[in-house]
């Protein structure tokens, strides 16, 4: 029995992301305080150099490898890229708040970078192990972020509460996934999905494991009724981590979706698009009702990004090439949102003060005109109005809805994201018509004010030329 | 009375039970008397080295001396502090013995001669070994005292961080062998090199280490600060009297055997004789029974047991942790990949 | 003979039992984490019982990262609740109020 | 291989019968005179005068965390080393770069502190 | 009824009681003790699927590694009982009620016969050479090298977020450093010649 060593040139990416983080973790270890940035400097290297690798392996071509655990194709190069980029923002917006807080440690890069190898196993996972095991990565290096501020106590309670739900999320979904093992005798996705297509819908067992897998993805994803972690954890991590949490995660838990429902279980089509119209309709509406109620505003973009969550979960439930690249973009460009938005919730804040109020933001434009125009932008396009990329966004997923005859999902879509432009614009009217409260200068750096700004203009850049990213998304999706 | 008459039918047809009964009769009594009798050892060895004579009252050369003792505690009170918890209290010395017990049913006494020859053998001892701290944990917080409960708390600490090194030891040997089952590792120590063929020479840091290990495990001197007299009494059982303290006292020395049993098992050879296939000596010992080189070399290995304790001052608690962590785990690892580089590359002698 | 269904069948009464143990002790964050144990403990029999009977190996294999990731997350689970506990010197959920909404 | 495991259980069953029948003896014949002073807890004769349930040291914590990790590694060797010479090189580098990453993990313990005991 | 089958029953329905006592007892000492048996029986029934090397693990790791730490917690930590208790009464009717109606739920799927032994004939038993460890061995080093990487980044994450979240610094406890002790010298170190005029 002689065993050949893997090919390992398309893994390559998350394996010199992994070598990158041990280098980030010793490396720390002997760096004196003031030296840490460092550290900050090592991690933006490898994220960027980790994009350009992505970019050398890719292919048109999927890769099946290490005996089936792992594939690599279009849709998961993108995916990478995206997560890759996303982070390094988040890494950079963050810098200046955990200075100021005693939390510039080189642990919360190690934890951050780990989350992003998490993912980034997850989006090429090709089976369920695999995928278990990205995500656990993924969460247990989120709970211990969302307690990073070990002095805070809003933050350990946060991380406490997310813990046991996640924890009992990946519980029903091991449940589910074990069901399915039994019914079908493979844990790959390939196999699952021909064994599913052979035995037929009509396997009690199967619908019943999908009933748990899908539990534990709404958990995941956030999506009401399985969503009162998040405003808990968004509003009690401190703001950088929530920033992370808000972002790439997403991206990540629609990887997950789409590996666990289409490459696994694509021939239960029928019986998981009925759970998720559930799951949508009810995100869009309880996230958007419940969101003009708030006034802290980690608390209602929480909220938001439920009522999000609903609409990538119509294109998904689409389950047409079309459903699956406008929920792809839609993701993309939410995290790109939710950045660029808590990136100005930590532009505001300082040593001692975190921005979280609502009355925080009044009168913006008087103390810095050029980034309220920013955050405007991010909140129209949050609010999807045109001609910001939120606007597109929403448009391409409803298209897919109404393609599929689901008009009146569609106009459900439509009538809530209506309701949810009232709290949006209610920031901007903060903005512009009210006085502000406090009148202290904002400080960061060069970099921080380039990047929000590139973010801000971005909106409008992608709203101007959606097809750029659109047909990106397109050609990934269409090889699934 | 129906129920009972079934269930003697029931024996009857299934005799393998009763054979295994007698069978475990026949580990447990004379392992029983070895352990009263090491405690008599352990009094005359060290009274020697200290020039003292050891216990010499009772019976000719104080030879019933155990015997007396085991009946002084059983007439004892037993006393159970107030506010503690009964039943755990009453519990905790039972799961201390009964590991120390139910290890040997896959000790392998001869080539053959074994209770229960499973394949994973090795992996339930390291199983057993682990579940012996919770007779620890469990005394302690159920005596309600500080003391007790200080420590219990120690003692399972240092338990647990030694039973890192041991069970890494452990795998050094599975690496050499290539088999979890206790005889194919006395087995593959067997060859014409007679006691150099034995683990104990390719694998020695191991060794060392695995019996360091088990000391530190059964808490020991040096390595007693637990139960140091002197500044916590007797830690994790100091509210315990009469039997229940016999039973914990029985468990420890019944660990301390059952180390040094493992110890010649799984590093000198078992059963083996070592003189195997030397030309002179190799013919004159084969008659020696296997079983019999094994106690030599358990009675040999409990020997440093007992020389240990009369030889060196008591460790401190961070020194303890110390050797465990920053010296023993690495060296194990280290000593574990050497190892398998060797396996790997079917490096003749004892690998092949 | 033993059956497949009466493995399952142990496993769904662990699974519920667990599912109960939640709802029953909402506000004991340590007897949380123990029915989360159980809870995978539960999932585990399932998939050992699945392997036995579809004689391969892979739902061991899968049972063992179970194990592991399950015994990383109690440890980084426990982590939490220490660092809440010196905190809040409670690890009562219902206390935890802080956030509210 | 169940039947290997009879004589297992019923061993079991004798380590732990062993200890039960043992303590049961001592109630029996030893005598009983219980008295406050001699029920209360050992406290180098004061009074006792708190719960004996205190805080402790978080390293406690620490020892069983890092315990659970080792372990863990610990169980991962085992079938590694019983066929490793079956999976060969293969098997070597994968199990080398599994205790690479968590000898990472051991440095990261060792300058953080977390193995010293004050 | 086989004794397998026998030995199975009584180990479920210790297994069932122990999980029972784990959500229902007062004292979170006795939970873990009993999930400690809990953890103990289901081994048993791992060994009756013959799953011989997990079975042997979660003895190992469970309850030899993670149940300790439960433990140290529990009993570290001063827990009040009591305020945990309140609302234990009220949730009880719900508890019950959501777990008989999983049950039948699951039994109802389960027991519609995709699962009998029809369907799955009982496996014939194991060749006397075949070694549990061995063949999960063989599998997992190999075939399974990648999620075995991932799984060794699981407890890399795990020990740094322990470490990270409770490991602090308390600079006024005192310490020896053998390395130290040994490094000092007789000449500067421990005692200082001073020179001094003699007086009269």
């Amino acid at each position: 029995m002689q065993f050949e060593m893997p090919s390992l040139i398309p893994v390559l990416p998350e394996l010199f992301l992994l070598t990158m983080t041990c280098v980030i973790l010793v490396v720390d270890l002997f760096l004196k305080e003031e030296q840490r940035v460092i550290s900050y400097g090592l991690v933006q290297i490898s994220l960027l150099l980790s994009v350009c690798i992505v970019y050398l392996t890719s292919g048109a071509e999927a890769e099946v490898i290490f005996y089936g655990s792992v594939i690599r194709d279009p849709m998961g190069d993108v995916l990478k890229v995206a997560i890759y980029l996303i982070s390094a923002g988040a890494f950079l917006y963050s810098k200046d708040y955990l200075l100021d807080r005693n939390l510039f440690k080189g642990e919360f890069y190690v934890l951050g970078l780990f989350a992003v190898l998490g993912m980034t196993v997850m989006v090429s996972a090709n089976s369920f192990l695999t995928v278990y095991l990205g995500l656990e990565l993924l969460a247990l290096s989120l709970y211990a972020l969302v307690a990073f501020d070990r002095d805070s106590k809003a933050g350990s309670e946060a991380a406490m509460k997310y813990f046991v739900l996640g924890a009992l999320a990946s519980g029903m979904l091991l449940y589910g996934i074990s069901m399915i093992y039994g019914a079908t005798g493979s844990i790959e996705f390939p196999q699952v999905a021909k064994a599913v297509a052979e035995t037929g819908m009509d396997n009690m067992v199967l619908v019943f494991g999908l009933v748990f897998v899908v539990i534990g993805l709404a958990f995941k994803f956030g999506a009401v009724p399985l969503h009162m972690w998040v405003p808990d954890v968004y509003h009690g991590a401190p703001t950088a981590v929530t920033l992370f949490i808000g972002s790439t995660p997403k991206i990540a838990a629609f990887a997950l979706a789409m590996r666990l429902l289409v490459d696994g279980l694509e021939p239960l089509h029928a019986d998981w698009q009925g759970m998720l119209v559930i799951l949508a309709v009810l995100s869009m509406a309880l996230g958007n009702v419940i969101a003009i109620a708030q006034t802290n505003i980690k608390r209602m973009l929480a909220y938001s990004t439920i009522s999000h969550v609903g609409f990538i979960l119509l294109g998904i439930l689409a389950g047409t090439s079309k459903g699956y690249t406008a929920a792809m973009f839609y993701s993309i460009v939410y995290a790109i949102m939710a950045l660029g938005g808590f990136g100005i919730v930590l532009l505001l804040s300082r040593r001692g003060f975190e921005a979280e109020n609502l009355d925080d933001y009044k009168g913006l434009h008087d103390r810095s005109p050029w980034f309220a125009a920013m955050m405007l932008l991010l909140m129209f396009s949050m609010a999807g109005v045109p001609p910001t990329v939120g606007f597109f966004a929403k448009m391409f997923v409803l298209e897919a809805v109404v393609s599929i005859d689901m008009t009146w999902l569609a106009l459900v879509g439509v009538f809530f994201s209506i309701i949810g432009v009232y709290y949006y614009l209610r920031i901007v009217k903060l903005m512009y018509f009210d006085k502000p409260t406090d009148d202290t200068p904002l400080t960061a750096g060069l970099d921080t004010r380039i990047a929000l700004s590139v973010n801000g203009l971005m909106m409008l850049a992608l709203g101007m030329f959606p097809a750029a990213i659109l047909s990106i998304c397109a050609a990934a999706v269409g090889s699934v | 009375m129906d129920l009972l008459m079934s269930l003697w039918e029931w024996l009857g047809e299934n005799l393998v039970v009763v054979q295994i009964l007698i069978k475990i009769v026949i580990i447990v009594a004379p392992l029983m008397l070895c352990v009263a009798y090491f405690t008599y050892a352990e009094r005359k060895i060290i009274g020697y080295m200290q020039v003292r004579i050891g216990p010499n009252r009772v019976g000719p050369k104080g030879w019933l001396q155990p015997i007396a003792d085991a009946v002084k505690l059983m007439f004892k009170e037993i006393i159970i502090p107030s506010g503690a918890n009964k039943t755990l209290f009453l519990i905790a010395p039972v799961l201390t013995l009964g590991p120390a017990l139910a290890a040997w049913a896959v000790f392998p006494f001869g080539d053959g001669l074994v209770l229960s020859n499973i394949n994973a053998g090795l992996l339930y001892l390291i199983a057993l070994t682990s579940v012996g701290v919770y007779g620890v944990i469990i005394s302690g917080w159920a005596s309600n005292s500080k003391y007790a409960f200080l420590g219990a708390m120690r003692s399972a600490a240092q338990i647990v961080s030694y039973e890192i090194a041991m069970g890494f030891a452990l795998v050094g040997v599975l690496v050499a062998a290539g088999s979890l089952n206790l005889g194919e590792i006395v087995r593959a120590q067997e060859g014409e090199g007679g006691l150099f063929n034995w683990f104990w020479l390719p694998l020695f840091p191991l060794f060392l280490i695995y019996f360091v290990s088990g000391v530190a495990e059964t808490n020991r001197a040096p390595f007693d600060v637990a139960e140091g007299e002197s500044e916590i009494v007797a830690g994790f059982h100091v509210e315990y009297s009469g039997m229940p303290f016999a039973v914990f006292f029985l468990g420890e020395y019944a660990n301390m055997i059952l180390i040094s049993a493992l110890t010649s098992l799984l590093f000198l050879g078992g059963w083996l004789s070592p003189f195997n296939g030397w030309p002179l000596l190799g013919p004159m010992f084969d008659w020696v029974p296997g079983i019999v080189w094994l106690f030599i070399k358990t009675a040999f290995v409990g020997f440093f047991f007992l020389w240990l304790r009369a030889t060196f001052p008591r460790y401190r608690y961070d020194q303890i942790m110390r050797l465990g962590w920053k010296v023993f785990i690495p060296i194990t690892i280290v000593w574990i990949m050497v190892v398998g580089l060797a396996v790997v590359f079917e490096m003749p002698w004892w690998f092949d | 003979m033993l059956a497949l269904t009466d493995f399952l069948m142990l496993g769904a009464i662990l699974f519920s039992l667990s599912v109960a143990g939640i709802f029953l002790n909402r506000k004991n964050v340590i007897i949380l984490l123990m029915c989360i144990e159980l809870m995978l403990l539960a999932v585990n029999i399932n998939f050992v019982a699945f392997s036995h009977f579809h004689g391969d190996t892979v739902g061991q294999v899968f049972v063992f990262f179970i194990l592991t990731v399950a015994a990383a997350e109690a440890a980084i689970g426990l982590a939490i609740l220490v660092v809440l506990f010196r905190n809040r010197r409670t690890i009562n959920v219902e206390d935890l109020d802080t956030l509210k909404g | 291989m169940l039947e290997n495991y009879l004589p297992i259980l019923v061993f079991v069953a004798v380590g732990i019968a062993v200890g039960v029948v043992m303590i049961t003896l001592g109630f029996v014949l030893g005598t009983r005179r219980p008295n406050s002073e001699k029920l209360s807890p050992y406290e180098c004769g004061f009074e006792a005068f708190e719960d004996s349930r205190m805080k402790f040291d978080v390293r406690f914590y620490l020892v069983a965390i890092l315990f659970i990790i080792f372990d863990l590694e610990i169980a991962f060797l085992f079938p590694w080393a019983v066929v490793l010479d079956k999976i060969g090189m293969v098997g070597y580098l994968s199990m080398a770069l599994f205790l690479g990453i968590l000898v990472i993990g051991f440095i990261y313990e060792w300058k953080k502190g977390a193995l010293e005991w004050e | 009824m086989t004794f397998e089958l026998f030995v199975f029953y009584v180990f479920a329905a210790i297994l069932v009681f122990a999980a029972t006592m784990v959500i229902t007892r007062k004292n979170p000492v006795h939970s873990a003790l009993f999930l400690v048996l809990a953890f103990f029986t289901s081994a048993a029934i791992w060994l009756l699927a013959e799953a011989e090397f997990l079975a042997i693990v979660l003895v190992l790791v469970y309850v030899g590694a993670v149940m300790v730490l439960f433990l140290f917690v529990v009993m570290m930590l001063d827990i009040d009982i009591a305020t945990m208790r309140a609302g234990f009464v009220k949730n009880l009717p719900l508890a019950i009620l959501i777990a008989i109606a999983m049950v039948i739920e699951i039994f109802l799927v389960i027991g519609s016969g995709s699962f009998s032994l029809d369907q799955f004939a009982a496996p014939l038993p194991l060749p006397a050479d075949y070694n549990n460890t061995a063949s999960l061995g063989n599998i997992l080093y190999t075939e399974y090298m990648y999620p075995f990487e991932v799984a060794a980044v699981i407890l890399l994450v795990a020990i740094i977020a322990a470490i990270g979240l409770t490991m602090r610094k308390r600079p006024e406890s005192k310490y020896q450093d053998p390395s130290k002790q040994v490094r000092v010298k007789k000449g500067e170190d421990r005692i200082t010649v001073l020179k001094m005029d003699a007086e009269d």
